[in-house]
């Protein structure tokens, strides 16, 4: 069980191979990359950062994972977060998990990423072409996370 | 404020982060409470409130702000004591 | 939108890298692997061989990502999957897709997999300490394909 | 067989795949229909079966068997024509 937070970007395929390497009852791994559009409520984006709240981050992925594992008959989960500057293209977030079958893992993963929308210190801000704003949270993550 | 032993004043530190920080202008402070209040994160909301201006306007009923004591997320309930840690944020937007 | 049946090893990371360049709109991707587990139905495995129907496997595979491009507000999708002779930890099947949000590759990668089990012509043919078996289809995958 | 133009015969190819092609022993072969009997696939499966033995044993009511016409998943009821492939396989079990 990992969880990382770092300006670096990832290596996803390496993160996979990582994360289930030695465990032969793995039989599913199901992942999801976040990444940054160039267009968000139909204003073109040139860029992002991304800020978190240091003291609190990690634990706060660290009980999002815990959760999962309670809930989910899972092998080993991983969350990669990136914090900084990020232009369209490149990848915020990796999140993956391991289970011997695939119902798990998917809904797992679902899970972690739903939380972490709505529970972990992570904040937006956009850069357009005339300015900056910070991104509203939407609803719909909110529900997203109240049906787990 | 008193000194008495009733109504020990003790610290909290404040921490303001994402859009607020940028609203409000600074990252934190320390504020004094005091004990007889029974402090909790509504106190101080409350407190911040009545400076005016984009405290009010940040904090005003209604805004979505969201709380943590302690890097923990909190209830606006949540009692405090001397050396807590509350950040104020807005709703996250990771991910 | 890509499907691919092959006897050699796949790099997700690559797979997943290629699938989504230079679409700025994409920020989901939403990935599953299917990997060789050393056990099943509490016996060890050794290995196992992956059979298909050649004339028939890129269409039903092909069908099967059309039909999730006509479900759920996707951008991209792909399917790898092996055949011939694995061994346990090796990779079988790579599914991913690409969308905005991350609601619909979730839906769209979960729904690709659940049809893949039950529509497309595969066969495991699992190696054992003692002999050979071809696996059995679970009631538990037609039961999951079903709920689309 | 008849060769008038009412019941001419045709030719349909049918495979094994994956535990028939190793119950029955052979990957595939070619069989001919008269097209009076509006053959089906139901057709070559009751044809199949009356061999007895592991055609009786794998094609017998009740065991799971999957069929594709022209590479595309059919049904028992499916009309066949010249020149169809037939394929006959156990429920699949990729991923």
């Amino acid at each position: 069980m990992t969880v990382r937070v770092q300006t670096d970007d990832f290596d996803a395929g390496r993160e996979l191979t990582r994360l289930r390497r030695e465990d032969l009852g793995v039989g599913a791994v199901a992942s999801f990359i976040g990444t940054v559009r160039d267009v968000n409520d139909a204003s073109t984006i040139t860029g992002m950062t991304l800020e978190h709240y240091p003291g609190m981050t990690e634990a706060a992925l660290d009980d999002i994972v815990d959760e999962a594992r309670r809930r989910f008959d899972i092998r080993d989960a991983l969350i990669v977060h990136r914090v900084g500057p990020l232009a369209p293209g490149d990848q915020i977030v990796l999140v993956a998990v391991t289970s011997a079958h695939r119902g798990a893992a998917f809904a797992a993963c679902e899970f972690i990423m739903d939380y972490l929308k709505t529970r972990a210190p992570f904040w937006k801000k956009e850069r357009l072409t005339d300015g900056e704003r910070w991104v509203e949270a939407r609803a719909s993550d909110e529900d997203a996370a109240r049906r787990w | 404020m008193s000194d008495s032993l009733s109504s020990a004043p003790f610290a909290v530190r404040v921490v303001y982060l994402a859009r607020l920080h940028d609203a409000l202008g600074v990252a934190g402070e320390t504020l004094t409470l005091c004990e007889t209040d029974a402090p909790t994160v509504d106190t101080i909301v409350a407190t911040l409130g009545r400076r005016g201006g984009a405290w009010a306007d940040e904090l005003a009923p209604g805004r979505a702000v969201r709380f943590a004591v302690n890097q923990r997320i909190a209830g606006r309930a949540q009692t405090l004591k001397d050396g807590d840690e509350v950040a104020i944020f807005p709703p996250v937007t990771g991910g």
